[in-house]
């Protein structure tokens, strides 16, 4: 036990989390602007994937940045087709999202082998580029203050767009009419406002943070590319937006909180070996599980009392 | 004779589904008036204020605005032509303050930010400006109806609007908000706008418009001078028949049914709903609740179906306590409810007329032995009640969301009057019907009394109320304010200062009405 | 969802057919742009389905499997739920019916029938806990059930290594089920077992159901409206409940036929292959029509062996099935000719459609 | 029968998972292209991927396709073989990495090839512990399966031997798909003190390797020299390397096909292959000249020697 403790106080392992968390926080990010405007997004899972894959091959022919704009340029692409679907042809939006990941699962592996030459499993032989982290080498060693240097450049985008995203939606017009058309589209509708073109602009915001979380996942956690690499973590995002009351910041927080045990689950089995490895690859499930229903519970009493 | 300010020419709008809700509609609105136009339900009003509107797309037919031809593609161009509308059922955002609501979709900003302080100094410049009193802070789903209902008038003038389109804006109002409309209507025109008016109580109309239009079938059959009508050949042009709405009231009322003491209720939070709620009613009755929306009628009704849990007092139904009871057995002792809104509350759409006839009945023998159901039994129940109720269906089979309106609500009354009830809880229920389907449900109605039922009855429409009630008692803010032994004398007006808590009666006057 | 609006059956058939009709059409340009055998992959993925016995035993035993996922999922999908539980329910399933195979009960007849009670009642159970958690916290079911399947494929995982597998061996699968419980062949030496019989028993049993009883008149109730539901007398939360936990039963089964199919006599690890979810594509097909259901997986099961075999015997990689059931869902999912109509329904005072 | 250039003996791969691992199934793989190259055969590689429902119906559609040769690998693949060769007697079977018991003459058209790869592991560990700085040494498994567990036991062993007070700490990631975890795996363990990791875990592994390159640490790659792999691509990675515990399938593959066209395959036995046969060993490539001190690996021919003497018992799960 107290290993375990030692570890979790440790530098290292709060970057650990920091990284684990930085692709979750995206897709959250991303769930929250559509389910704001009134579209669930059950793509992000399939979103993130695409997303990787065209970030890693990208890469290899481009700068880091430029992979990482093309992951989210296929992760805004995925957004509008669902736009195109859901609002054009009245398709739920749920049934579409289902689409979008069984594209992703099929469709990764098949243009993996194409872009590698017949590799159906992973990219190695694509030298595809890394994200950089940001080190201040001034930090190091410091406490506390060693807690800031050694994250991904998308890390600290990923705050910064937890602020800019908090911006939006609280202090901008359009931010606005974002929320206005989830909660009720009629009003937006009559004051002139295009609802579906703010509906399909969101998805297509959706996507392309999701493609962040993507491209963070392939060029940062990992360098490169292997078939399912996104794990289920596109839907645990859809967990964290339910479970950050809506709320960007309540989305950090849900998206930290999976992290840390994410990070956990990665060093237990070192320190309590004895615990069987399926058992401790439960606890990001079973924690975002309990912590579903605690928040719903909570937020079913708040509603109540709003009513 | 001046230009006309706006001019619809041959309007056709077919729906999908092949309604032709609007035939070839004319309408000239001529600048700095207010322009009734009435017609029955369906009449095809709405649609051809929609097309106004830039909603609806005619299929035939040109719109001028100040001598211009305009072609809209969707609201925006509307707003732009200087055209606001106010809809029939209110579109504002209910989590949002009166001024963000107000200022949606031409919001002031400073840089990239909204700039708030404006917006609110602007909406209450508006609001002196129109005699709109409104404060821009709250949100709006805590502001009562009238209030809200100035919030989108507010809206359309914040957006210039030089015609305002008024669909149905007095039906959610009680008389002396009316009147606030009306002042603000006048105030209006006064400076220079014009308003269209839509409204079914042909007085209203009188009194507020200068020019009407009436509607029949998706037609226009005529365009009159306000002072050159009166009610009736208002009517009769409207219906192209005469019509009569007169109930016969009952003359004897037998024992106590309903029991209900120092009722509470309160919302999850605490908030009190309604309180100290005391009254009575008697087999063979109608008692009527009078209040504007939102006041606890609706609340009490859903506690006695057993929809809301009760948190103070009691309810007591022939001398059993309701509160252990479910839903399905206080409905087995006779309990029958048409609730205020039939897509949302009163039918199952999407299943057919026979299982919706059905559905409350689900242990009936007639329907399910041992878990399984008759269905024979099912479709003889609906061939009955379509035949007895006259509902105009293809079968029992037919999807129920694919009937009209009216015949909606005629298969939930014909659910809930099937068999004789012996408490029968009705909100709104000739709501968006017309004439002739009204005439038939306050027969059913009073009918279902004359058998014996014990009926409450809420509506909006105080005609409704004062033409069906034996007794009505009056609710403001979640109490019961007066209470009256309905008589030729009483009137609408007499009602509305209760409603709006203007006038209260003394314990001894609503003892009085009290049995 | 699906089937809200009227449409005659024909056209429905018609815009199913066109659907796939696009999607092979598509799949057929993607084959002929990459392949270097186009012609011939084309032709296996369109005929190899039907070649032999055995490639007709594995297309059946595809039917049956995916007609009871179909089942599990139009049933929730006719209450309105978003439950996508199925996985999880067959694992759990499967785990069941392989301790009672494994069991002294395993060499008796007994052990198919027991073996598929006990893995419905462990799939129900699976079912229940998202239901439970909606009707009772409000708990969004798509995600509780996805997190029940991730932690029902890790625990049935780690049973079935640790303590199925041979002792020592190393195997991530259990030993082989004594022949009593393994299905029998209806055309020996293939897969075509008794699965396809159970697979339409249910089929005839999920109907009756459905449409002949009064729980589920309950049901297409709530899932038609539930506050009407409620004010009618129906408990709409009781009848979400058991709605998911009748479907997590045949979730269950599903895992039954799987371990005790001839596909596989035994259990192991990740054994499902996924398929569970394709089970959301057949119910959307099928409009979560019962009868339907294996109509629907007839054809697309043979689709989905035809891919296999496509990926098998040429160069095109069997993913491209899922280019297809992407195509497939989207465009039988779409509304090509009522545009706007949502927008209409909002400003008649209907209710706003939610997204779910 | 007689095979020629005109005529060539046509085999098939069946892979229950897909190509691209950079170790196992490439490796055989690797062994057939190179068979086709110079000996009279004609090579199919059948990817049945990652769904154990379809593997099965993978085998049996190359039995029943008429290729003369089909070969699979490991004990998922071994019960659906032996069903097949019955049916399919014709046809010859061979199962690497795995046998059936052919005791009484049973399974007279497959041949079994099985790799003593925990002696290779042993010298593995042996280098693994020698350079280890912190006493300290990471297994990271795919799953805990038989084939992955017989690398840990040689391995633990020979680490045990270089150093009787190496801690190893060993790890399941649960897949052999999800690099980002292996990465994070062995990043959790570098920050454990741990200085060399082991993964043997497929694509996940991967990952691991990455941490190590990453993070300045070492590894010893699995299945094939995965310096040299990578060494073309990312000479970065393959310079953390120390060595690889090489399961030479390939090679093995190839020879097994030389003797059937030869006619001398011994078909329905087993053929178990050790470090003497040179079909497991480690790689001694540049990286481990480089990365491996002088003594140590003179202590390594040593011990190589002494292991195929027999006068080492390496432990084994077999
Ligand atoms: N979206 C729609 N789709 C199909 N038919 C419609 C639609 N909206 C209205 N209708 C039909 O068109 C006709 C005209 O409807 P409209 O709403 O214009 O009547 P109205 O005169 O406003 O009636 P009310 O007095 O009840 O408001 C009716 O038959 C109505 O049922
Ligand atoms: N939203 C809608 N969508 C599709 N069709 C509609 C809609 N509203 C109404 N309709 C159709 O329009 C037709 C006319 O509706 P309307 O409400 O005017 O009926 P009606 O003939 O006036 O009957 P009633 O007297 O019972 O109201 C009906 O056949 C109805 O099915
Ligand atoms: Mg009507
Ligand atoms: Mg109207």
């Amino acid at each position: 036990m107290t290993d375990l403790l030692e570890v979790v106080f440790s530098a290292t392992f709060l970057i650990t989390v920091i990284r684990a968390s930085t692709p979750l926080l995206f897709a959250t990010l991303g769930g929250l602007i559509s389910d704001l405007g009134g579209a669930l997004n059950v793509a992000l899972e399939g979103m993130m994937l695409i997303a990787a894959l065209t970030a890693v091959v990208v890469s290899v022919y481009a700068p880091w940045y430029v992979g990482v704009v093309a992951g989210m340029g296929a992760g805004a692409a995925l957004g509008a087709i669902m736009a195109l679907f859901h609002l054009r042809y009245k398709a739920d939006v749920i049934l579409v999202g289902f689409a979008v990941n069984i594209l992703a699962a099929g469709g990764t592996v098949f243009a993996l082998s194409l872009a590698t030459g017949g590799d159906k499993g992973t990219s190695i032989n694509l030298q595809s580029k890394a994200i950089p982290s940001i080190d201040i080498p001034a930090f190091e060693g410091i406490p506390v203050l060693n807690f800031f240097t050694g994250h991904s450049a998308l890390s600290w985008l990923a705050a910064l767009s937890v602020a800019g995203i908090w911006y939006f939606l609280y202090r901008t017009p359009r931010g606005m009419w974002l929320r206005g058309v989830g909660e009720y589209p009629a009003a937006p509708e009559a004051a002139g406002i295009g609802v579906n073109a703010v509906r399909a602009w969101s998805l297509v915001a959706s996507g392309a943070l999701a493609g962040l979380g993507g491209a963070q996942l392939a060029m940062f956690n990992y360098i490169g590319f292997t078939r399912d690499m996104t794990a289920g973590r596109g839907f645990i995002a859809l967990g964290a937006v339910l479970l950050g009351a809506r709320h960007p910041v309540g989305a950090m927080l849900a998206a930290l909180l999976f992290g840390l045990f994410e990070a956990l689950s990665i060093v237990m089995p070192g320190i309590f070996s004895w615990i069987p490895g399926e058992l401790v690859q439960t606890i990001p499930f079973v924690v975002t599980l309990l912590a579903l229903i605690l928040f719903s519970y909570r937020t079913q009493r708040a509603e109540r009392t709003l009513s | 004779m001046t230009d006309p300010i706006l001019k619809a020419t041959g309007i056709t709008r077919i729906y999908p589904g092949g309604t032709v809700a609007n035939d070839g509609v004319n309408l000239t609105v001529r600048p700095g008036e207010v322009h009734a136009v009435v017609g029955e339900n369906g009449a095809g009003k709405s649609t051809l204020m929609k097309v106004l509107f830039g909603l609806e797309k005619p299929d035939a037919g040109s719109l001028t605005v100040n001598g211009q031809k305009v072609d809209f593609t969707g609201p925006k161009d509307a707003i732009e032509a200087g055209i606001g509308m106010v809809f029939q059922h209110f579109s504002l955002v209910p989590s949002f303050s009166v001024y963000e609501n107000v200022v949606l979709g031409s919001e002031p900003a400073k840089g990239i930010s909204f700039d708030r302080a404006k917006a609110i100094a602007t909406v209450r410049e508006l609001s002196q400006k129109f005699r709109l009193t409104v404060d821009p802070l709250p949100a709006v789903r805590r502001l009562p109806v009238g209030q809200q209902q100035r919030v989108e008038i507010l809206k359309a003038l914040y957006r210039d609007a030089q015609i305002l389109i008024l669909d149905e804006p007095t039906a959610v109002l009680a008389p002396q908000e009316v009147e606030e409309l009306f002042t603000a209507i006048r105030a209006l025109t006064a400076q220079g706008r014009t308003v269209i008016f839509i409204a079914h109580k042909l007085p209203e109309v009188l009194e507020i418009s200068d020019r009407i239009t009436v509607m029949r079938g998706g037609k226009t059959v005529g365009e009159v001078e306000t002072k050159d009508v009166d009610e009736s050949s208002l009517a009769a042009m409207m219906v192209g028949r005469e019509v009569s709405l007169r109930v016969d009231r009952a003359a004897t009322t037998g024992e106590r049914a309903l029991e209900v003491k120092n009722l509470r209720l309160v919302a999850g939070n605490g908030v009190t709903l309604a309180d100290d709620l005391t009254l009575n009613v008697h087999h063979g009755e109608i008692l009527g609740l009078v209040g504007v929306e939102g006041n606890g009628q609706a609340e009490l009704l859903e506690a006695i179906a057993g929809l809301r849990p009760v948190a103070g007092g009691s309810l007591t139904l022939q001398g059993t306590p309701l509160d252990e009871l479910t839903v399905l057995e206080r409905r087995d002792r006779g309990l029958a409810s048409i609730p205020e809104d039939r897509i949302a509350q009163g039918l199952a759409t999407g299943a057919s007329v026979a299982e919706n006839l059905a559905a409350t009945r689900l242990d009936d023998p007639r329907f399910v032995r041992r878990g399984i159901l008759n269905l024979k039994g099912i479709r003889d129940n609906a061939v009955a009640l379509i035949d007895r109720f006259s509902i105009r269906v293809g079968g029992p089979d037919v999807d129920v969301g694919t009937l009209s309106g009216g015949n909606m609500q005629k298969v939930v009354v014909a659910r809930e009057l099937s068999e004789q009830p012996q408490i029968l809880l009705v909100n709104q229920p000739t709501r968006g019907v017309d004439l002739g389907a009204t005439q038939f449900i306050w027969k059913s109605i009073t009918d279902a009394r004359d058998g014996g039922a014990a009926v409450l009855l809420s509506s909006a429409d105080l005609q409704e109320l004062l033409a069906l009630s034996d007794r009505l008692v009056v609710f403001y803010r979640g109490r019961i304010v007066a209470a009256f032994v309905n008589h030729a004398e009483l009137t609408s007006e007499t009602l509305g200062a209760y409603m709006l808590g203007i006038e209260t009666q003394t314990p001894e006057a609503m003892a009085g009405a009290m049995r | 969802m699906s089937s809200i609006r009227p449409a005659s059956a024909l056209t429905e058939v018609t815009r199913v057919l066109l659907a796939v009709a696009i999607a092979l059409a598509v799949a057929f340009l993607i084959v002929l742009a990459t392949s270097e055998e186009p012609i011939k992959a084309f032709r296996t993925f369109l005929t190899a389905p039907f070649s032999s016995n055995r490639t007709r035993g594995l297309w059946i035993d595809d039917v049956a499997k995916l007609t009871l996922t179909g089942l599990a999922f139009s049933l929730v999908f006719q209450a309105r739920q978003f439950a996508l539980g199925v996985q999880g329910q067959v694992y759990v399933g499967g785990l069941a019916a392989s301790f009672i195979a494994l069991s002294p009960i395993g060499v008796t007849p007994l052990s198919i029938p027991l073996g598929m009670l006990v893995a419905m009642c462990a799939g129900s159970v699976w079912g229940f806990i998202p239901g439970y958690a909606k009707a009772r916290f409000g708990a969004s079911e798509i995600v509780s059930s996805l997190m029940l399947n991730y932690i029902a494929i890790r625990v049935v995982n780690w049973v079935i290594r640790a303590h199925l597998a041979p002792p020592g061996s190393g195997q991530l699968n259990s030993p082989d089920f004594p022949d009593a419980s393994v299905l029998p062949a209806i055309i020996q030496g293939t897969r075509f077992d008794l699965g396809i019989v159970v697979a339409l028993v249910m089929t005839g049993l999920v109907w009756f159901v459905l449409y002949r009883t009064v729980w589920g008149l309950k049901l297409r109730l709530v899932g038609h409206n539930p506050t009407f539901a409620e004010g009618a007398g129906i408990r709409a939360n009781v009848v979400m409940i058991s709605t998911m936990t009748v479907s997590g039963a045949i979730g269950g089964l599903l895992g039954a036929v799987y371990v005790q199919g001839r596909a596989f006599g035994r259990i192991a690890i990740d054994f499902d292959g996924n398929l569970a979810f394709e089970g959301i594509l057949i119910a959307i097909v099928a409009k979560s029509r019962p009868l339907a259901v294996p109509v629907v997986a007839l054809a697309y099961g043979y689709l989905r062996q035809g891919a296999q075999l496509m990926g098998l015997r040429t160069d095109v990689p069997t993913e491209i099935l899922g280019v297809v059931q992407a195509l497939i869902i989207l465009l039988v999912a779409s509304s090509f000719t009522l545009p706007g109509r949502a927008f209409i329904a909002r400003l008649m005072g209907r209710k706003p459609e939610v997204a779910r | 029968q007689e095979y020629s250039a005109d005529n060539p003996m046509t085999v098939a791969l069946v892979v229950h998972g897909t190509l691209g691992d950079k170790s196992f199934f490439d490796s055989a793989a690797a062994g057939l292209v190179r068979a086709e190259a110079d000996l009279p055969v004609d090579v199919t590689v059948i990817e049945a991927g990652n769904d154990r429902g379809r593997w099965e119906p993978a085998l049996a559609d190359a039995a029943d396709q008429g290729f003369d040769v089909v070969i699979a690998g490991t004990w998922e693949m071994n019960g659906f073989m032996q069903e097949l060769s019955g049916e399919f007697s014709d046809t010859k079977f061979i199962i690497f990495d795995d046998t059936p018991d052919f005791s009484g003459g049973a399974f007279p058209n497959i041949m079994a090839l099985t790799y003593r790869v925990s002696t290779a592991a042993y010298l593995a560990g042996y280098a693994a512990a020698s350079v280890s700085e912190t006493g300290k040494l990471g297994e990271i498994f795919g799953v805990e399966g038989a084939t992955i567990l017989e690398f840990a036991v040689g391995f633990e062993q020979g680490a045990r031997a270089a150093n009787p007070d190496i801690e190893i700490v060993r790890a399941v990631a649960g897949t052999f798909t999800d690099p980002a975890k292996g990465k994070e795996i062995a990043l959790a363990m570098f920050d454990q003190g741990v200085d060399v990791v082991f993964p043997i875990a497929g694509g996940t592994g991967i990952g691991a390797l990455q941490a190590a390159r990453d993070e300045g640490h070492l590894a010893v790659g699995v299945d094939s020299d995965q310096a040299a792999i990578f060494a073309p691509t990312d000479p970065e990675q393959a310079a953390v390397i120390l060595t690889s515990v090489e399961k030479k399938i390939g090679d093995s593959l190839y020879t097994a096909l030389e003797m059937t066209l030869a006619g001398d395959a011994p078909y329905g036995t087993t053929q178990l292959l050790g470090l003497s046969e040179g079909a497991v060993g480690i790689s001694m490539n540049e990286q481990y000249e480089t990365l491996v001190p002088e003594d140590v690996r003179a202590a390594i021919t040593d011990l190589e020697a002494q292991i195929a003497a027999g006068d080492i018992a390496v432990d084994s799960t077999m």
